[in-house]
């Protein structure tokens, strides 16, 4: 296990490295930030003054010389926007996304495990249609549609929730429906097939000789069993998610890294862009070695071999 | 005279205060919460931001050495109740208001003038104007506790309006003695101003708080006790949040008023924040010599197949104006507004039939093919809707437009010398404000980023023309003369149709009336960080329906 | 014949319905199983007796399965008839399996424990400790050393062989009546076969129950059982007690079978003994001829054979045979 | 149990039109009449829409605009589907947009698809050094956040048709990569290939000719199954501006261009809405079908 865990360790390296030079080049292709930080009419000169200021004058070569040595010290630069460490304005947001994440995967499970249960053990019949119909609809409606869509009517016509920012437990609700959405149909569909396969496979058939009643046979001798491959997409979920948080923390004024993803982009903060990309690489990396440990704990077979 | 203007200000400010507000509602209460598209750098040093993210919300808490004119939105008094220039024009000289303090009670005075102005001027200052305030300033001296004196290397009439809040925020004034003491890191923690608001809390990617002070200020005591400005980037979220009343204003877009009117929002319109404009790059570059964009007559006609009226109603909503020749506001300074208003209502009228005429005149009977870029600054979306359909228009006589977009931040002509879009028409956006030789510079001097009339080695006619006038207007001191050139340089680059203006644009904002009273914006200030402390509470002088 | 037979099969029929067509995997099934008794069920892969047993136990496997005809008498009850719930009742109490692969017949996210006290549970309530003393004394009867240690491990770390105990010891922790033991062998080491027939004959002189035993392996049956049925695409071919069907099987295909049984006295496969084969393919379940199933494979085939289905025979008191060829007593 | 499933073979008419079967049982799901009759339309609409489309899809006709639907009160007959915000016709531009979509999931698909495909194939059968480095290469792609890598190749390219492909490629390849390299990890030990592999044929030759027509299923699926994803991506990157530049009428674009409008002029946004969850739920619930039949192992998507 620790063997494992040092080799995924190392490829998290390789992979971050990567991640890190293709960044750097693709965020100098990008135009220049200083078109966005000037005002229209700036003159030539003041703009040469600030590219000096903010160290863009130089080769792209040694510039990434430069990024590199930082990087390694765990400096990923300062923020050309904010003025402020980019690691640091990183992690000034990311509780606010972590806050929002286990409750939309919390959300999505609650839904999609169950439909998916629903959907293999009524296999073929109407049930099954209508589940898979349920679970897709999260992922055939763009994410910010869903949400302008939740704003408009919970929000703005029925007064029930806050529209936007952050806030008390009302002020979640809708982010985490919208973030949810398109995570219901993955674990429905994993669900339901990892479902039809436990329910054909000798041991269950052993618990009905049993005589034990359906309801424990498919909600505690099979679910258990589907649950593991449903575990180990919980990484690429995730990942999913914080991808998904770009445009939801966008649309619900969600002050996470999310958004301060989006406003990088947009504003063509070099630094702050290759943090973000950086750190959440490394968070994806990290909650993927996690999920793969607690997948380790969950399957016997792995956590005693 | 500014000091005449400034004292009938305060005094109506203080009749309209006088008469509305029944004493018990002096006390400040409740909470302003403002919803916004962007908080720029969301610093609140001022030498880190630029101008839009000054205006917004720094401005709340300082103040600038020049101030606005709140009537007309041009240049009135800030800090300084007055200023002026030395018979040579080397030197201005700013008078004090007297009895300003800083929130911690620090007395305001010269030395923080000082102090702040050359610390915009540092190395490590952001602000877009750095580079020419180090190259135009040769000293600032303290000549006493109120009084502070500017010199320059060569005559700088605009300075007073480069450091007023109306054209950059490079006159904020920032307290010497406080950041000596605290240094800069505790000072952006902890920024202290002398405007009418403290800072309470700044909370990266989503609000800065700030609270009224309690002591009269020149600029107006504010009627909230507090102030939050909220960070919401979605449009329809920001719509959304006042008609919940989580927000009681949030800045919007043309796209969004008509829905919010219809929500029972009030849409307050701020009248000459920008000017929407075509432009062609490189006319004057030998490889385009033989486009049909080269000729003067064929951009005439161009202009006249836009009909105006038709953007202004449709996709401004009706809320935008016709405008002045480029760059120019009923604000502008030293310029005959009302003339140019004439002549820029006849000049810019629709007329597609005299345009076809004109096209055929030219050897176009057929139209031409004609490369459009269009592009738009974050939060301006309605100017890809402009460019859309000015575009459409152009169809509409025969030419057969490539519509291109482009990403604000990588539009090419400011990136790399203009290079890919020569013979290129494309959207602009100027910003309102009131020194217009500035923005022409930017746009038409050789030396320029855009120099859409003639780079230094091919400056013909017009562009010499315009090189002398722009010259001589730099070192006039004489306002009559002055107004002259202006009106001149205008003349000039307007006759060569390389910059055609389509609307006088406004900023808009919806409005929550159960939240806040009525009040007006600064005219040509799209931001309302100079404004938050006359607005009322909705009790103290409701909406008129 | 006075005691009423514990199970009685009568004319079973479960067919498989699929798009292509319906597979006819149990095509009238009839037989008796008498209290202590042990039956074996013989026949080729594919002939029908694993679906027979899951017809029994009403555990068809999901995709079109279903039992069309017949009379399934537990206790002289049809329990056919019964509803899932009720079946649900009978199932590990008085019917029970043991299944074929031990490898995935134990849940692997359990411990052993965990699935022995569900079984013990069904049948009673009582505490923890109790339950936990019961389990032990269920997994001592499998003769698995050191049951208290087992409890908590999981399926993954025991051997084939200890699973499958431990899976009988579920199967009979119901006390059932009747158990049905699909090739519970086949899966395992030779040696540890042995020791497990062993096992399972030894918990039947002790507890009672009949055991249907499915086997492809005629030795085993000589070893195991009291009576066999042998069965051939989808029907019982021949019945009777195993000595009577080792000496003198009157089915030609019950003959071939016992023929390429290697004879434990001959000389080992390959080394001069030959060993018979059957020639040919039994007939698709979804096409079935209209005379005898096996007549394309006979060599005594005969017209009348490919005509018609031959009744079933009585051969001797206890002995039945499907075959026009057979001689009635 | 005896009964082997039937041979896998790709029958597209089987696939639509499967055997009666008696006794009234059928293995799979029902046949999705629905979604096929939406993607029908869809793709009708998308192959025909010059002639379908009353109006160009970007005329303008700014004194009609924002007219609601036909049937509502103040409709016009002339705008079925009423107008958006610069007068033009909604129903045109949602024929058009069906035209767009299409264009850029098949050209998407072709493009990440198969690339994921030869990726997939490669590093399955050849294994080793090379399975590794692609597998490395895979595991970056699904690290990096992909929607963002779109924003940054639209910024740094401009907004376009070739952008937005090749960033819902790069999206897209990873996904195919992996679950083909699993496919073919298991043909490979499969005796077939091992026989060609004793012929002495090349590798390409045994990937071309025994590998891919194996795997073709499995990439039918994900193609099926992955149509919504770059429709969905293709809007998303639209609200974020980094999609099809106006005024060419995307889906993604009218939903975006009109959002702001959901509570004076809904059918701006709500009908092209309507048309994406419409045709992504009809291509998911075919896809979803069309695994049951062709490929129940498949499970990760």
């Amino acid at each position: 296990m620790k063997r494992y865990i040092a080799r995924r360790l190392m490829q998290g390296v390789v992979l971050l490295c990567m991640v890190g030079t293709i960044v750097f080049f693709l965020g100098r292709l990008t135009g220049n930030p200083v078109d966005l930080m000037m005002p229209e009419d700036a003159t030539a000169e003041d703009r040469a003054a600030l590219i000096q200021t903010l160290g863009l004058d130089g080769p792209i070569l040694d510039q990434f010389a430069i990024f590199v040595g930082r990087a390694i010290q765990g400096d990923l630069g300062t923020s050309i926007r904010m003025r402020q460490p980019a690691v640091e304005a990183f992690f000034d947001r990311l509780p606010n996304t972590l806050v929002l994440l286990p409750w939309a995967i919390l959300l999505a499970m609650l839904l999609g495990i169950p439909l998916g249960v629903v959907a293999a053990v009524n296999r073929g019949s109407f049930l099954d249609r209508a589940a898979g119909t349920v679970a897709v609809l999260g992922i055939a409606m763009p994410s910010f549609w869903l949400g302008i869509l939740l704003i408009f009517v919970f929000s703005v016509e029925l007064g029930w929730l806050p529209s936007g920012r952050m806030g008390g437990p009302a002020h979640y609700v809708l982010p985490v429906i919208t973030l949810a959405a398109f995570l219901v149909a993955g674990f429905m569909r994993i669900t339901r097939s990892a479902m039809l396969e436990v329910m054909e496979s000798e041991f269950v058939k052993l618990a009905r000789i049993k005589g034990l009643s359906e309801g424990v046979v498919i909600w505690k001798h099979c679910l258990r069993n589907a649950l593991i491959p449903v575990l180990t997409l919980w990484g690429v979920f995730i990942g999913n998610l914080i991808t998904g948080a770009i445009v939801t923390e966008t649309v619900f004024a969600w002050p996470g890294i999310g958004r301060l993803t989006y406003e990088a982009v947009i504003y063509r903060d070099f630094p702050l862009l290759q943090a973000v990309i950086i750190l959440k690489s490394i968070l994806i990396l990290s909650i993927n070695l996690g999920v793969d440990i607690l997948y380790a704990y969950v399957d016997p077979r792995i956590r005693l071999a | 005279m500014f000091r005449k203007i400034a004292r009938v200000a305060t005094l109506s400010v203080a009749l309209v205060v006088a008469v509305t507000v029944p004493p018990h509602a002096q006390e400040q209460k409740g909470a302003l919460v403002f919803a916004v598209e962007s908080l720029g750098a969301q610093t609140l040093d001022p030498i880190l931001e630029g101008r839009p993210g000054n205006a917004v919300y720094q401005a709340v808490m300082y103040d600038s050495l020049v101030g606005f004119d709140l009537e007309k939105g041009g240049v009135g008094p800030g800090v300084a109740e007055r200023w002026e220039l030395a018979p040579d024009g080397l030197a201005w000289t700013f008078y004090l208001r007297p009895g300003q303090t800083f929130h911690n009670g620090d007395k305001l005075t010269a030395h923080d003038v000082k102090f702040s102005l050359e610390r915009q001027m540092g190395p490590n200052s952001l602000a877009s104007a750095a580079a020419s305030m180090r190259r135009t300033i040769k000293s600032i001296e303290v000549i006493e506790d109120l009084t502070v004196r500017v010199q320059t290397t060569s005559p700088q009439i605009g300075l007073p309006a480069g450091l007023s809040r109306a054209v950059a925020p490079e006159g904020a004034i920032m307290p010497k003695a406080y950041i000596e003491r605290v240094g800069e890191e505790e000072f952006r923690k902890k920024p202290i101003g002398s405007g009418p608001w403290k800072f309470v809390r700044n909370v990266p990617g989503d609000r800065i708080e700030f609270t009224a002070v309690t002591t009269p200020h020149w600029r107006g005591r504010p009627q909230f006790k507090d102030l939050t400005i909220l960070l919401v980037p979605e449009e329809s979220t920001r719509v959304a949040m006042v008609r919940t009343g989580e927000a009681a204003i949030a800045s919007i877009g043309p796209e969004t008023m008509l829905g919010a009117t219809r929500a029972g929002l009030e849409v307050l319109s701020v009248p000459g924040t920008m000017q929407a404009v075509f432009q062609f790059w490189g006319t004057y570059k030998p490889e385009v010599k033989d486009s049909p964009i080269a000729k003067v007559r064929v951009r005439q006609a161009l202009s006249l197949a836009i009909d105006r009226q038709q953007v202004i109603e449709h996709v401004m909503n009706g809320k935008a104006r016709r405008p002045h020749p480029f760059a120019t506001f009923a604000y502008t300074d030293y310029f005959s507004a009302d003339r140019w208003k004439k002549w820029a209502d006849e000049a810019y009228r629709y007329d597609p039939v005299l345009a076809k005429k004109i096209l055929a005149e030219e050897g176009y009977p057929n139209g031409f093919e004609l490369k459009f870029a269009n592009t738009a600054l974050p939060g301006t979306q309605f100017m890809v809707n402009i460019g859309t359909a000015v575009a459409d228009m152009w169809t509409k006589i025969g030419i057969k437009v490539t519509l291109k977009h482009y990403e604000w931040g990588s539009f090419a002509p400011l990136e790399r010398n203009q290079g890919p879009l020569i013979g290129w028409a494309s959207m602009y956006r100027t910003a309102g404000r009131p020194d217009a030789p500035w923005r022409y510079d930017g746009a038409f001097s050789p030396e320029s980023i855009q120099r859409l009339l003639g780079d230094t080695d091919n400056c013909q006619e017009a562009c010499q023309e315009y090189v002398k006038t722009a010259r001589a207007l730099g070192s006039e001191l004489d306002k009559t003369k002055r107004t002259a050139l202006t009106d001149r340089m205008v003349e000039v680059t307007a006759n060569t149709w390389t910059v055609v203006p389509i609307l006088e644009g406004m900023g808009y904002y919806a409005i929550n009336t159960k939240q806040v009273g009525q009040f007006d914006a600064i005219a040509g200030r799209h931001e309302l960080g100079d404004v938050f402390e006359r607005i009322p509470r909705p009790e103290q002088k409701p909406w008129k329906k | 014949m006075s005691e009423q037979p514990v199970l009685e099969v009568r004319d079973l029929h479960t067919h498989f319905f699929l798009r292509r067509g319906v597979v006819k995997a149990v095509d009238g099934v009839s037989f008796s199983l008498r209290r202590g008794e042990v039956l074996g069920l013989v026949g080729e892969s594919g002939c029908g007796k694993s679906l027979t047993a899951l017809s029994l136990m009403r555990l068809l496997p999901r995709g079109g399965a279903r039992t069309v005809k017949g009379e399934v008498l537990l206790d002289g009850e049809n329990i056919l008839e019964r509803t899932p719930a009720e079946m649900r009742e009978i199932r590990g109490r008085r019917i029970s399996m043991v299944l074929q692969d031990p490898q995935t017949s134990l849940n692997p996210v359990f411990s052993i424990g965990d699935q022995l006290r569900e079984a013990i549970q069904r049948r009673k309530r009582a505490p923890h400790a109790e339950i936990i003393k019961e389990a032990v004394a269920a997994l001592r009867r499998v003769e698995i050393a050191a049951p208290e240690q087992r409890l908590d491990q999981y399926p993954h770390q025991m051997s084939g062989g200890m699973k499958q105990r431990v899976v009988g010891a579920i199967a009979i922790s119901g006390e059932p009546g009747v158990l049905i033991a699909d090739e519970p062998t086949t899966a395992l080491d030779v040696t540890i076969q042995l020791q497990y027939l062993k096992l399972l004959k030894r918990l039947q002189a002790e507890t009672g129950m009949a055991i249907l035993f499915i086997t492809h392996d005629f030795g085993v049956v000589g070893r195991m059982c009291d009576r066999v049925a042998v069965m051939y695409a989808g029907r019982i071919v021949e019945c009777g007690p195993v000595r009577q069907i080792f000496e003198a099987p009157q089915h030609p295909y019950t003959r071939a079978l016992i023929a390429s049984v290697p004879k434990m006295t001959g000389p080992p496969p390959g080394m001069g003994g030959r060993l018979a084969t059957i020639e040919g393919q039994p007939p698709s379940l979804m096409d079935l001829p209209v005379g005898c199933r096996f007549a394309g494979r006979c060599p005594l085939v005969e017209q009348r054979c490919l005509d018609a289905y031959p009744g079933t025979v009585r051969i001797g008191p206890e002995h039945t045979a499907d075959c026009w060829k057979v001689v009635p007593a | 149990m005896a009964i082997a499933d039937p041979p896998r073979r790709l029958s597209l008419w089987r696939l639509v039109w499967p055997a009666r079967v008696p006794g009234g049982f059928r293995r799979t799901a029902r046949v999705p009449w629905i979604p096929i009759a939406i993607i029908s339309v869809i793709v009708v609409m998308a192959l025909f829409a010059p002639l379908l489309a009353p109006y160009s899809p970007i005329d303008q006709t700014l004194r009609d605009k924002l007219l609601p639907p036909a049937w509502l009160a103040g409709g016009s007959d002339r705008y079925f589907l009423g107008t958006d915000a610069f007068g033009r016709d909604i129903l045109s531009r949602l024929i058009h947009g069906a035209r767009i979509s299409l264009i850029v999931a098949l050209l998407a698909l072709t493009a990440g698809g198969g690339v994921g495909l030869l990726v997939g194939i490669v590093a399955g059968y050849l294994g080793g050094a090379v399975d590794s480095v692609l597998m490395r290469l895979v595991d970056a792609a699904f690290a990096f956040p992909a929607i963002l890598f779109a924003l940054l190749l639209a910024v740094t390219m401009g907004q376009g048709l070739g952008t937005l492909v090749i960033a819902i490629s790069l999206l897209l390849w990873a996904s195919f990569a992996r679950l083909i390299r699993g496919e073919v990890l298991s043909l490979r030990q499969r005796d077939f290939v091992a026989l060609a592999r004793v012929r002495g044929c090349s590798a390409p030759r045994i990937m071309l000719t025994h590998i891919l027509p194996n795997v073709f299923n499995t990439f039918m699926v994900l193609v099926t199954l992955n149509i919504g994803v770059v429709i969905i991506a293709e809007a998303t990157l639209s609200f974020l501006g980094a999609g099809i530049p106006p005024p060419t009428p995307s889906w993604g674009l009218m939903i975006s261009e009109g959002r702001g409008r959901i509570a004076d002029a809904w059918w701006v946004a709500l009908i092209p809405g309507i048309a994406i969850t419409l045709m992504v739920l009809a291509v998911n619930l075919f896809g979803d079908w069309l695994r049951d039949r062709l490929d129940p192992r498949l499970r990760q998507l």
